[in-house]
């Protein structure tokens, strides 16, 4: 009895694993095969996005939202890529885009949880306004600085350490890429940070119920600044991936829409989003399912504009599995 | 409604001498997609610096306002319009085709406008003039080039779009339509016995869906596609613009294919159209950059579709204003810049 | 209650409510086995047992809250099968639940009318009736709220008392009271078994569950009992006398003897200076070292924000707070528990369960916030230390991995106090620490509170059982409209004596 | 004391006249000046969106929300174009639009109430989904249906009410946009509902506990999947609207982003994204808030890359205002 019910609770609470690999099955079959770049490339393409869901999760965690990560991740990409055609130097690029960030997210932070702006509405306008300080100074800087574009933000290629920035984005130790071993890694920090340490228990009690979270002492507001500077930290990481990966940003497209890929990764992880509940290693397996979708659907080759269908039929169904799952078997062992 | 155009004309004229009787001078407003991606981008911008132009120069003024959606510029035309303004003329680039009410409108109140990019079809025969580039002729000009490179009937296509937007499909119906032998590039229509079916447009054409005008996106959709070695055989890729194809360009020189796919790959001497005229594309054709990659392709081209073209637009309206005579059809004609003729093109 | 119909007869034999074989298990574990229960039209029912006997999970079975596993239900001699909410409350049950459920966005007179709302024929719902009858029904009641206001801005008192109006208002066949009177004085209970009575005469019947053993001899007539699950015994209550019934709760021979011992007493350590704030003003008193000091006082009377406003919950208008001489920033929790000062807040639902966490978790949270200068956790440690107080206040749970949520009321609020013990403060601030714990626990819990103190803790302790703080306190400070109305040394506290003062029938003779 | 409390309650209730009132005049200035014309726009320009408010508003008033309803927008007017084009009858036309937005509510909500998937999620699928549709039947469908255009669904303007429709989205009654009248229609329906039906107080009770609502008997569920519907009804109701002011809908672009900007209006009228808590009045001065700060920002002739910074800093400004003066003088009056 006691068993069986172990057994239950670990489907329930990582089907997110379950979930990902039927996923995996299903982009194999589509693809016809997999070979092995392929399957590391699921890392790779899963490094921002996941990095990003990492923050994004721990937002969600506290019962709040970030709708500006997209942006941000424009403006501190932008911004780095500059960093670096000054300096030709990538420590300081990597701090400077991890500090930027950080400072993006406290903005967004000192507004919810010091201004009591709704998440919502207060990321919905820093998503507005990063983005469009990235478009204006792009247009509005020394062509220079920006790598000679136009209208994106470019690593001069003339700086010795280009190539080795691109390698880092772009190279691989062994087989596995570089960027899939820093996802990795900040899985297992964030991991490590909600489960194991003090701050990560206080994180979940301030989105389970604030008001006793409060009475214990927590400083509610605080909490909720300090996950949106993490949050902020790790946009400013996955910029410095991103330019390394890409070599460039573009202030109009980069980031856009991340928001809700990253909201995604979060719930296919099995994030709640009402706060309190759900584990950060689900955020890697949300990502990587997330990023498997959009590759079951170039294998599928099917008319593009119904695409996105495919995509929000995929992702109800995927959710429901997830969601509905554990349920059945808990209904069926009751028996 | 074609009532309607000729009397406003008329209306135009009328209003444009009594313009250089009174010496007011005009406002030129222009109105801009949302600067939402590098074409649209540019073309703010070069709106901008021919804006500056104008108001130098001190016959007339000038501002540029972009909307972020349909609706929002259909409101803003109705803002102008309710200030009820005298000595106002319109450039505008409508976003999509529901702007048309809008335009309507424009008309109505007697203001000369021109259209510009999208022309649509119930308001075009009203305007001063049409400037467009030609959306359908990136797809022609393109496809062109893939039978000037030896493309047979059913060969595999892969194409790239930037969005799901009417400009997509403008953009693949010329590509279907020149294959089929409905469209001319330079004057000539697809040779007869090079000419598709319906059935092998309908087959060995894929679409990428919406890779959101990103190169990043292009470049992790490409490599998915490559994870599938099956897919290497495929020479034939037509990006709908620069960006997207630097997209493809990148995923090859980066990590993220097997070394055999993309030997595999090579083998086949791919060719790869872009379009737009994006400088580093063009860098690509002059030999400056990605040299080793770009000489195992079977070829290169960049469709022109140039953003400036939204300063012939106001150079339009200004010379109508000025009592000039314009074409109300100003049509843009696409063309292929390849490693050729690249220097006689000025990339953005 | 005979009906002229063919049932009739059958009626007059039949209880109001027969539950029998009822089973209930909770991820593999029983909770209930196998209980039965019986209640006649026109009595109050007391349903008693220790803390995790099954008694709410029984109502919550009746009321179609959860689902029963297995076992019969007949109300008003129909089987009522597949029950839930609207059933159960169509068939003329209304339950006052253990916690609140109440809709702090909603006003009042909403909150009565949920669902019940008076409308016109085309649907407009009747406000003004709603609120003169809310009004009509405060005023039969003897309680003071405002219809109109929201319920966010009542006091914990103030919506105990809503919770118990709204079931009492629609009138039922069976009237359910979960542990009604936690945060009710004595005027205010009597108050309310007065309108038990009167309902009880025109055949309504109560199940009433508490902890109180006094109450239960005061209203009701018959009873039964639960031990870990299982039916141990029922009858009438005038055939039966506290310790008997106390036994068979427990299990074990319990002694209700005199605890109370005076203490060698320190220095003076708390210090309040004309402390004012939101329902309290110039409030001035020392507490020694050591000293036990309670707190109490009607409705509105301060007692309560006080205390919150002392840990820095709520800010303060004016006054200063004094430990060990410092003076201690006004709002801010973190400061007064860098003061070592601990509190345990009323309205447990609210403002101490993180439903989302486990009991081990929250018991750790506010000793987390004290030690976060070593930020990674030591889960063995933990587990060592949550073990101890689980045997001291005895915790029934099972692992300390599972929810907070899966214990009773009274085991939570174990919880609760361990929580605070743990953080090894000097001044415990305790509002109400006893609610709906049992018998047997809260005479382990007063020996814990005096041992607590003749080690060095001061402990101020805000009731309203006067009967508490004759156990444990030295001395009892009276509040009478955000002011202290009296102070009484241990010697002095009585019933009388606390409520002359806390009616203000008796005015301050010595300022403190 | 207790006149200058009702007038603090005053204000904090209805601070969003207020914020609207202060746009209105920024907008005058900047605008220098405004013609009644140029005021009427304001109510046509808010009537889409704050149509489709109200429905946002009830399901946030729920606690949940609809990310869906640019999409649906785009669906239902297409397919309402269709319906026109095919009975040239403006009834049949008005009835499929509501209903056909009911339907694809209907979907969000049993997704969200009996699925149990949250709604942020859910409703990002169906977002995909609908627009997918609508573009995907926008390729394959008659041509004449879609009135010969060829990416868009276009009013066949030959057909004999075109006119009489057109006009319904343009026309005024005296010197008020019938569209204006409309929006207010709906505001006062919505103010009734939710104020003086029995079933508008279970959704604000299902928003503020929703635990408390279940043990009272509220069907949680169905409520929920209720306002999906009424909301759906909503942007069908906003549809028709959309394709009588417009004469087409175009399926790419027609209200993307909408949702933002539904939500961005909701939480301008006061109405907390955590449920329970707001007044359905509040949608209507939000909507119309939203509008004149796009007016303004015109107005104000800035660089267009700089705007959307600055429409983010009023959001967060006007936000401000709302939420923190009514604390504001909560506090001046307590001393
Ligand atoms: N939702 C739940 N999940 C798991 N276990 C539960 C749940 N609810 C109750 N239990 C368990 O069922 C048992 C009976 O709980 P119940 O709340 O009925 O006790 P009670 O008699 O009301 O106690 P108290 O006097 O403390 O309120 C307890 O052991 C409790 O841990
Ligand atoms: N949040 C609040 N907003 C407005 N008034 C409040 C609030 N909290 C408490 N009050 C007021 O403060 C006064 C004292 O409150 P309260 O009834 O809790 O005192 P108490 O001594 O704790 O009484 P009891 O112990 O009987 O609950 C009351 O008049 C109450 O209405
Ligand atoms: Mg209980
Ligand atoms: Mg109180």
């Amino acid at each position: 009895m006691k068993e069986k019910s172990k057994r239950t609770k670990f489907l329930s609470e990582y089907s997110y694993i379950a979930v990902y690999v039927i996923i995996l099955i299903v982009y194999v079959i589509t693809n016809h095969g997999l070979t092995m770049s392929g399957f590391m490339n699921i890392f790779r393409h899963s490094a921002v996005i996941g990095i990003i869901g990492f923050g994004m999760g721990l937002i969600c965690l506290t019962g709040d939202i970030d709708l500006s990560v997209g942006s941000m991740l424009a403006l501190v990409s932008g911004f780095s890529v500059v960093i670096f055609n000054m300096t030709d130097n990538i420590l300081l690029t990597f701090l400077f885009a991890v500090g930027f960030g950080a400072v993006c997210g406290l903005i967004n932070g000192m507004l919810v949880g010091y201004g009591k702006i709704p998440a919502f509405i207060a990321t919905l306008a820093t998503m507005l306004i990063y983005r469009s300080f990235a478009q204006y100074y792009c247009q509005h800087i020394d062509k220079n600085l920006i790598g000679g574009g136009s209208s994106v933000y470019r690593m001069a290629n003339a700086n010795t350490l280009y190539q080795a920035m691109y390698n880092m984005g772009n190279g691989k130790v062994l087989t596995v890429p570089i960027v899939g071993i820093l996802l990795i890694a900040v899985t297992i920090i964030f991991v490590y940070l909600t489960t194991e340490t003090k701050y990560g228990k206080q994180i979940y009690a301030v989105g389970s119920n604030a008001k006793a979270a409060r009475m214990t002492g927590i400083d509610v507001d605080k909490v909720k600044v300090s996950v949106f500077v993490i949050a902020g930290a790790l946009v400013g990481l996955a910029s410095f991936v991103w330019i390394a990966m890409n070599a460039s940003a573009d202030p109009a497209t980069t980031g856009s829409s991340y928001e809700m890929y990253a909201i995604a990764a979060v719930v296919l992880g099995g994030i709640s989003m009402s706060g309190g509940r759900g584990k950060m290693l689900g955020i890697l397996f949300g990502a990587m399912s997330y990023t498997v979708i959009d590759k079951i659907i170039v294998a599928l080759k099917m008319d593009s504009l119904i695409n996105d269908a495919i995509k929000g039929i995929i992702l109800i169904v995927v959710i429901m599995i997830q969601i509905v799952s554990p349920r059945i078997k808990e209904k069926i062992q009751k028996r | 409604a074609t009532e309607s155009a000729s009397t406003s004309q008329a209306a135009t004229e009328k209003q444009n001498t009594g313009e250089s009787e009174n010496g007011d001078s005009t406002h030129i407003y222009v109105l801009t997609a949302p600067e939402d991606h590098g074409w649209t981008g540019s073309v703010a911008t070069f709106a901008k610096e021919k804006i500056e132009e104008v108001n130098a120069a001190g016959t007339y003024t000038s501002e540029l306002i972009t909307s972020a959606d349909a609706s929002e510029q259909i409101r803003n035309i109705e803002d102008i319009l309710s200030k009820g303004e005298k000595n106002i003329a319109i450039v505008i680039q409508p976003i999509d085709d529901t702007v048309q009410s809008a335009i309507q409108q424009i008309v109505d109140a007697e203001i000369p406008y021109v259209a510009f990019d999208r022309i649509i079809d119930g308001v075009a025969s009203s305007a001063v003039s049409n400037v467009k580039g030609d959306n359908e002729g990136i797809g022609v000009a393109a496809a062109a080039y893939f039978v000037s490179c030896g493309m047979q009937p059913g060969d595999e296509v892969y194409v790239y779009e930037g969005d799901t937007s009417s400009v997509t499909t403008l953009r693949d119906q010329g590509f279907k339509e020149y294959l089929l032998g409905n469209a001319e590039f330079e004057d000539a229509t697809i040779e007869d016995s090079l000419k598709w079916t319906e059935e092998q447009v309908e087959s060995a054409i894929t679409y990428s869906g919406a890779m959101n005008w990103s190169r990043s996106d292009t470049k992790t959709a490409f490599e998915s596609l490559m994870s599938d070695a099956g897919n290497a055989d495929t020479k034939w890729f037509y990006a709908e613009d620069d960006e997207l194809a630097m997209g493809i360009i990148e995923a090859l020189n980066g990590g993220g294919i097997d070394e055999t796919t993309k030997e595999a790959f090579l083998a086949n001497q791919p060719v790869i159209s872009g379009c737009g005229g994006l400088d580093e594309f063009y860098g690509m054709l002059r030999g400056e950059n990605y040299t080793e990659l770009t000489a195992q392709f079977g070829g290169l081209v960049s469709v022109t579709y140039s953003p400036s073209m939204i300063q012939t637009a106001i150079q339009d309206m200004v010379d109508y204003l000025d009592g000039k005579t314009v074409p109300q059809d100003h049509v843009i004609e696409c063309e292929n810049v390849t490693s050729e003729n690249v220097t006689e093109y000025e990339g953005f | 209650m005979i009906k002229d119909d063919h049932f009739g007869r059958m009626e007059l034999f039949m209880s109001l409510l027969e539950m029998n074989g009822i089973c209930k298990s909770f991820n593999g574990i029983q909770v209930l086995k196998e209980v039965s229960l019986r209640v006649e039209a026109g009595e109050v029912h007391a349903l008693l047992g220790e803390n995790g006997a099954g008694k709410s999970t029984l109502m919550n079975i009746l009321t179609g809250v959860h689902d029963k596993d297995a076992g019969t239900v007949v109300f008003d001699g129909k089987e009522m099968k597949n029950i839930s909410v609207k059933s159960s409350e169509n068939a003329g049950i209304a339950f006052v639940h253990q916690e609140l459920n109440l809709f702090n966005d909603l006003k009042v007179y909403e909150n009565i009318f949920l669902c019940r709302e008076y409308t016109n024929k085309f649907g407009k719902v009747d406000t003004k009736r709603m609120i003169k009858e809310s009004r009509e029904l405060f005023e039969e009641l003897g309680v003071e709220i405002d219809p109109e206001i929201e319920v966010s801005g009542l006091t914990t008192s103030q919506k105990q008392l809503l919770e118990i109006s709204k079931a009492l208002f629609f009138k039922a066949k069976l009237l359910i009271l979960d542990e009604p009177t936690t945060a009710l004085n004595n005027s205010e209970i009597e108050h309310l078994f007065h309108i038990i009575e009167r309902l009880k005469e025109s055949g309504t019947a109560f199940i009433f569950i508490s902890h109180k053993m006094p109450e239960i001899f005061r209203i009701s007539d018959s009873y039964t009992i639960f031990r870990n699950g299982e039916f141990i015994d029922s009858g009438k209550i005038s055939e039966a006398d506290t310790d008997t019934i106390i036994q068979k709760m427990v299990g074990e021979n319990y002694s209700s003897g005199e605890i109370y011992e005076p203490r060698q007493k320190g220095e003076a350590v708390l210090k309040l200076e004309n402390l004012s704030g939101e329902g309290f003003c110039d409030v001035s008193f020392e507490v020694k070292k050591g000293e036990i000091i309670g707190l109490t006082g009607l409705q509105g009377a301060g007692s309560s924000e006080l205390l919150q406003c002392m840990f820095g919950a709520t800010p303060a208008y004016g006054g200063n707070m004094y430990v060990n001489g410092n003076c201690v920033p006004h709002h801010s929790i973190q400061a007064a528990m860098k003061n070592k000062v601990a509190m345990l807040p009323a309205n447990r639902k609210e403002n101490s369960v993180v439903p989302d966490m486990s009991i081990l978790e929250n018991m750790y949270l506010a000793e987390h916030v004290l030690s976060k200068k070593k930020p990674c956790i030591s889960k063995k440690q933990e587990e060592k230390k949550y073990q101890n107080f689980k045997d001291i206040l005895n915790i029934k749970a099972a692992d300390s991995a599972d929810f907070i949520t899966s214990l009773s009321g009274g085991n939570q609020q174990k919880v609760f106090l361990a929580r605070w013990l743990d953080t090894d403060a000097d001044i415990l601030l305790l509002d109400n620490p006893t609610q709906g714990i049992d018998i047997g626990a809260k005479a382990e819990i007063y020996r814990l509170i005096l041992k607590l103190a003749s080690e060095g803790k001061t402990i101020l302790l805000n009731t309203l059982e006067i009967p508490e703080i004759k156990k444990v306190a030295d001395r009892c400070i009276v509040f009478y409209n955000g002011k202290i109305a009296g102070s009484l040394a241990h010697s002095q506290i009585d019933e009388t004596t606390v409520m002359s003062y806390a009616t203000n029938a008796v005015q301050l003779e010595e300022v403190l």
